[in-house]
């Protein structure tokens, strides 16, 4: 393999970049973190790491060249390995990893939001494990930079839209093709200006028109039959997300308690009960926390309600949601029906069945409704503590940080405990901030006896 | 045969003739700088037709003349200035720098141009003269055309039309022996062009044209002769052009020893000889006449020079009466 | 009522009756009272030097038209038909038009030039030519298609008061047509095209004799639902794009019917003006009914197939708003 | 069982629990947490996944030995 050296994303809202000085030079050897190249942006000049090591083989872009966000910038590799020897197997792996993600494509809303939405957390690494920008393989990319073709925007012919060397070849052949679907529509004039100022996406009208022409009647039809569907089921997810919180946000009025609760007691008992149970029926903390919050919700019936409009309605039922989040970006909250009932390795069964099926996009649609109140637990990254926003028409939410060992006292001494901070956010209009005291002490008291669990 | 005319006669039809000449030489010069751009078509040999005939009308009389046109609209008094400065382009020309040397024009002294659509002013003249006579004055239109014209069916249609309704059209042939590059006979069936008009009814006749005394003889007396009857006449000018048909051509149609045959009756040199010979002038007049025509022409070229150039805001003026929406 | 002939005829009398400086020439418009019967009786009452017969030479009295107009005149020249005024064409475009400008503004041409033009007679190609747009074309001249009686008559007086030369297209056909005459109210400006029907599904934009063929259109139309907005140009030039572009705007879609032969038509005009200055406005593409690309044929049933009718023009409003 | 079977199989289970990780470009030194962003949950299924494919049982407290992908391969080698 020979990795590549590509143009870095320095900022969110950088396209592309100058670059402004090679630091370094074929044949150099080079190690991961050393300054290779002084890139000019628009907020000025950035130096900028690599993080391969190395022999630089090749150097594709020149100084003073302005290139997109993602473009092979130089070829590092084992000393005396030739660039074009590594070049082929990269082209097949990437390829590869583009079937991965394609698969997942074919998989309804969440899934396909998750392939369109994969993003790394350090893109500039090796150009990411998890893909970003359009589908073409570094021998395409590179081809692209020889062409001065950019892959923006560039309809791919290859399986799943990957951008094959012949697309990039014809586009340098017949010049750029921007918005290629946007043109593709076949639309009156009259009806696209309409459309536009109505804010109905054409692509989403059917054209009754010669040909399957849009006219202004379709537009009009199309804008009394919104609201259309989004573009995307990723960008259909985060609009629903955007809506949904913005509407909890502007009606909810949330009031929030917060509580730091010894876990020492949970952390032991599950490290005795995962020591003894079969693999298959080993548990994750999670579970506790879960099973805490759906008995708690049993004492405390004023969190387990939905708001309907003017009042509150009592859930006869004790459905915890559980916050998932998606790799790729997006939320979804299914919830478990029943949480409080059954034993927790069967709990664990339905909670592992139920994030797999999130995340491959083939939740239940009661499975999405049935909630009152949400358990989010964000400390796997080692946040400590989560203001969280209740999912309407719900009227709780549990947020859990990390648990993290500290001085705590114990019948007057301090020791070192594991701890975990849990807030509570609840609608001040169906409870208040002392049931919401009393809930989480409730919780407390719960995890303090998981075997009870 | 004596001139038999006064020495202030024979002043002024010399001077006339070296202004045109003088001017036209001008015009060669500035084409060559490029001060004069399109086409144009040189008087020079050709002067005693216009200065005869001019002499002969009156001012209030019509003229609709040719795209040789700079020697008649200078005689009959349009300004060398504003002739130089419509052959510039700019705004202080005769038309306004619209027109350029083929479209020479002035309402003040009834001359009505400068045509360049060879034929087309006979309908004009006839339309004049039509006006005149219904409007009852007793006016005369010279139109002014060359040998070539008379191909054309305008010809015939105005001969038939002025003479059917009587319309005081004074017909000019200035017959320079080419239309363009085709020599007389290579483009007239019947070599005496004169023939034509009788045939319609209306009286003709020839004259030499490199006679200025002849041509404005012939000339007053036709033109009193149609005042007079209200009715058409024709004259014939017989002349030669000395230069190249536009400001340069190969001139492939004609031999150099054919225009230096006819350069030996020079309008200006022929006179200007008889007129010393018959002692109505000298060669300090001469020489007057020259130095007066030389700065009249350096005020011309200064005047254009001086000229402004119209506005392109102002491109469509004249295209309509009002610009249109 | 009044035929559209009586409505032209009535105009020139008005003004050779009221100016002196007015007259008629042309082909038979004396002894044989006009090809198309216009100037009957005038020779009697006007007299010869008023009411001149020309030779056959269309060229030179169209140009006298132009000489006598420049001389101080207003000269009324009656072509009998568009097909003969090709044989003036110089006069019209070196002459005519140019005038005033290559002058520098010191000559104007108050010249007022009618002729027939259009087919629908069964005279046969040499006599059946619409060649308006070839006019319309010019810069300088002004040309005027009336289609209603009350239009034949304006236009002429219109045109007589116009400084600047005019050419007014009489179509073959309307000679007879009745229509209502006011001889008296103030009419209104020749230059403006004129919304002769309201409606709001599809413009039919048409001129001189095409409007009627519009009309009866719009009302086939309307038994199917489908409202035609019928608009008369009226004036050929200048065009008035403000009434074309805001009727295009209202019904978004435009059917532009002209008997001229399609290709270099004034129908392609207007076209481009919609597509310049209401393309936003366009639901449909624009499209133009117009003679087929032949000689106009003698047989009745090939003339009628060759020029626009009432059926083709149905069925392009249909396409234009149904999407057939 | 080959060291790059059990490589392969390893990446299958991962697959399984993170079908968007790109496993061909992945590199034995890689934390597969961190940069594969899994949290516990994936890590126990993927466990699971590997004991049911290969055998092999990873306890809770050798879960710090399976950081990367190359730990893995070792460790499992080690015992199937």
């Amino acid at each position: 393999m020979v990795p590549e050296f590509v143009m870095p994303s320095l900022g969110a809202d950088m396209t592309a970049g100058t670059l402004a000085k090679w630091r370094v030079a074929v044949g150099d050897t080079v190690s991961h973190g050393d300054i290779i190249a002084e890139v000019e942006t628009d907020k000025g000049i950035i130096e900028v790491e690599v993080f391969e090591s190395g022999v630089v083989q090749e150097l594709l872009v020149r100084e003073g060249e302005k290139v997109p966000v993602g473009t092979p910038m130089a070829q590092i590799g084992e000393p005396g390995a030739g660039a074009e020897a590594g070049a082929a197997p990269v082209a097949e792996s990437v390829a590869e990893a583009g079937a991965v993600a394609e698969s997942a494509a074919e998989a309804v809303v969440v899934a396909e939001a998750r392939a369109e939405r994969v993003t790394p957390r350090r893109p500039m690494h090796r150009g990411g494990l998890l893909r970003e920008g359009p589908m073409a393989s570094p021998a395409v990319r590179r081809r692209a930079h020889e062409l001065d073709v950019s892959l923006e925007g560039l309809h791919g012919s290859g399986e799943h839209g990957r951008i094959t060397i012949e697309d990039v070849q014809h586009a340098a052949e017949v010049g750029p093709s921007p918005s290629v679907s946007r043109d593709r529509v076949r639309i009156s004039p009259y009806a696209r200006r309409i459309a536009a100022d109505r804010g109905v996406e054409i692509e989403r009208i059917r054209g009754t028109g010669p040909g399957g022409a849009i006219r202004a009647d379709d537009v009009l039809r199309a804008e009394a039959s919104r609201p259309a569907e989004p573009v995307s089921a990723a960008d259909r997810m985060q609009r629903a997300i955007a809506a949904a919180m913005t509407r909890a946000n502007d009606e909810i009025p949330h009031y929030y308690v917060e509580q730091t609760i010894d876990m020492g007691a949970a952390l032991a008992w599950l490290r005795d009960f995962n020591a003894s149970a079969s693999i298959e029926e080993r548990l994750v903390s999670g579970v506790l926390v879960l099973r805490a919050v759906a008995r708690a919700l049993r004492k405390h019936r004023s969190l387990n309600a939905t708001w309907q409009g003017v009042e509150a309605v009592p859930s006869k039922e004790i459905n915890v949601g559980l916050a998932v989040s998606l790799r790729g970006g997006g939320l979804v909250a299914p919830a478990l029906r029943n949480t409080d009932e059954g034993s927790l390795t069967e709990l664990m069964a339905r909670m592992t069945d139920l994030v797999a099926r999130a995340r491959s996009g083939t939740l239940r649609s009661s499975e999405m409704t049935a909630a009152t109140i949400t358990l989010t637990a964000l400390g796997e990254r080692g946040v400590e503590s989560v203001t969280p926003i209740i999912f309407p028409p719900q009227v709780a939410i549990v947020g859990c940080g990390a648990t993290v060992e500290r001085p705590w006292v114990v019948e007057g001494r301090v020791v070192v405990r594991p701890v975990m901070r849990v807030t509570l956010g609840a609608d001040h209009r169906v409870s208040n901030g002392h049931q919401g005291a009393r809930f989480l002490s409730t919780l407390e008291s719960l995890l303090q006896e998981p075997d009870k669990l | 045969m004596t001139l038999d005319i006064s020495r202030d006669h024979a002043l002024e039809l010399l001077r006339d003739m070296i202004r045109i000449r003088r001017l036209e030489e001008k015009s060669a010069e500035l084409y060559s700088k490029q001060k004069i751009r399109g086409f144009l078509h040189l008087y020079i040999g050709e002067e005693a037709v216009g200065v005869g005939a001019m002499r002969a009308l009156r001012m209030d009389d019509n003229i609709v003349a040719t795209y040789r046109e700079h020697g008649h609209a200078l005689i009959r008094g349009v300004s060398a200035g504003e002739i130089m400065a419509e052959m510039y382009g700019k705004a202080n020309g005769c038309s306004g720098g619209r027109g350029g040397s083929m479209h020479l024009f002035c309402a003040e002294r009834r001359f009505y141009g400068g045509h360049a659509i060879v034929g087309g002013g006979f309908p004009i003249a006839a339309g004049l003269a039509l006006a005149d006579k219904m409007k009852g004055e007793a006016l005369v239109t010279a139109c002014f055309f060359g040998d070539g014209a008379t191909d054309e069916g305008e010809f015939h249609e105005t001969l038939n039309l002025t003479a059917l309704w009587k319309l005081p059209v004074l017909f000019l042939c200035e017959n320079n022996q080419y239309a363009m590059g085709t020599a007389f006979e290579r483009h007239v069936s019947d070599r005496d062009i004169a023939n034509n008009p009788p045939a319609y009814g209306i009286p003709s006749d020839s004259v030499n044209g490199m006679d200025v005394v002849a041509v404005e003889r012939a000339v007053h007396n036709a033109a009193e002769t149609v005042r007079e009857t209200g009715a058409p006449r024709f004259l014939e000018l017989r002349t030669y052009r000395f230069r190249a048909h536009s400001m340069y051509d190969a001139e492939l149609y004609r031999d150099k020893e054919e225009v230096e045959e006819h350069k030996k009756e020079d309008p200006i040199a022929t006179f200007q000889a008889r007129a010393m010979s018959e002692g109505l002038i000298t060669q300090d007049d001469v020489d007057a006449i020259e130095a007066d025509a030389a700065q009249e022409i350096a005020d011309a070229v200064e005047f254009a020079e001086q000229g402004e150039w119209e506005p392109i805001e102002d491109i469509a003026r004249h295209t309509y009466a009002r610009n249109l929406p | 009522m009044t035929t559209y002939r009586e409505a032209v005829r009535t105009a020139i009398q008005t003004l050779l009756r009221e100016d002196p400086r007015v007259f008629l020439m042309g082909e038979d418009v004396g002894r044989y009272g006009g090809a198309y019967a216009v100037s009957k009786g005038f020779l009697e009452e006007f007299g010869e030097e008023r009411i001149r017969d020309t030779p056959l030479c269309e060229s030179t009295f169209v140009g006298a038209g132009i000489g006598a107009a420049i001389g101080g005149m207003r000269p009324i020249v009656e072509v009998m038909t568009v097909n003969f005024s090709l044989l003036a064409l110089d006069q019209v475009v070196n002459n005519a038009s140019l005038m005033r400008h290559m002058s520098g503004g010191q000559f104007e041409v108050p010249l007022l030039v009618r002729m027939a033009t259009g087919g629908g007679k069964q005279i046969a190609a040499q006599h059946s030519h619409s060649l308006e747009n070839w006019y319309a074309h010019i810069p300088g001249i002004k040309v005027l298609a009336p289609a209603t009686v009350q239009d034949a008559h304006d236009m002429v007086l219109a045109g007589i008061e116009d400084p600047d030369p005019v050419f007014i297209f009489e179509h073959q056909m309307l000679y007879g047509m009745e229509g209502p005459l006011d001889t008296e109210s103030t009419p209104p400006s020749p230059w403006k095209a004129a919304v002769r029907r309201e409606g709001k599904d599809v413009s039919l934009i048409a001129y001189g004799g095409s409007l009627h063929k519009a009309l009866g259109a719009a009302d086939e139309l309307e038994k199917e639902g489908i409202v035609a907005e019928v608009v008369d140009l009226r004036s050929l030039r200048p065009l008035d794009h403000e009434t074309i572009v805001q009727s295009v705007s209202r019904t978004h879609r435009a059917v532009v019917i002209d008997e001229a032969w399609k290709t270099g038509s004034l129908a392609s005009e207007i076209s481009a003006i919609l597509a310049e200055e209401a393309f936003y406005e366009l639901d449909a593409p624009i499209e133009r009914v117009c003679t087929l690309e032949v000689p106009i044929p003698y047989a009745k049933h090939l003339e009628d197939a060759a020029i626009p009718q009432v059926d083709r023009i149905v069925a392009a409003a249909k396409r234009s708003v149904g999407g057939a | 069982m080959t060291s790059e079977d059990i490589r392969s199989t390893l990446l299958t289970c991962l697959s399984d629990v993170a079908p968007e990780v790109d496993t061909e470009a992945l590199e034995d030194d890689t934390d597969l947490r961190d940069e594969l962003d899994l949290d516990s949950m994936d890590i126990l299924r993927w466990v699971q996944g590997i004991h049911k494919a290969l055998g092999v049982e990873i306890p809770e407290e050798d879960y710090g030995k399976v950081v990367t992908l190359g730990d893995a391969i070792d460790y499992v080698s080690a015992r199937v």
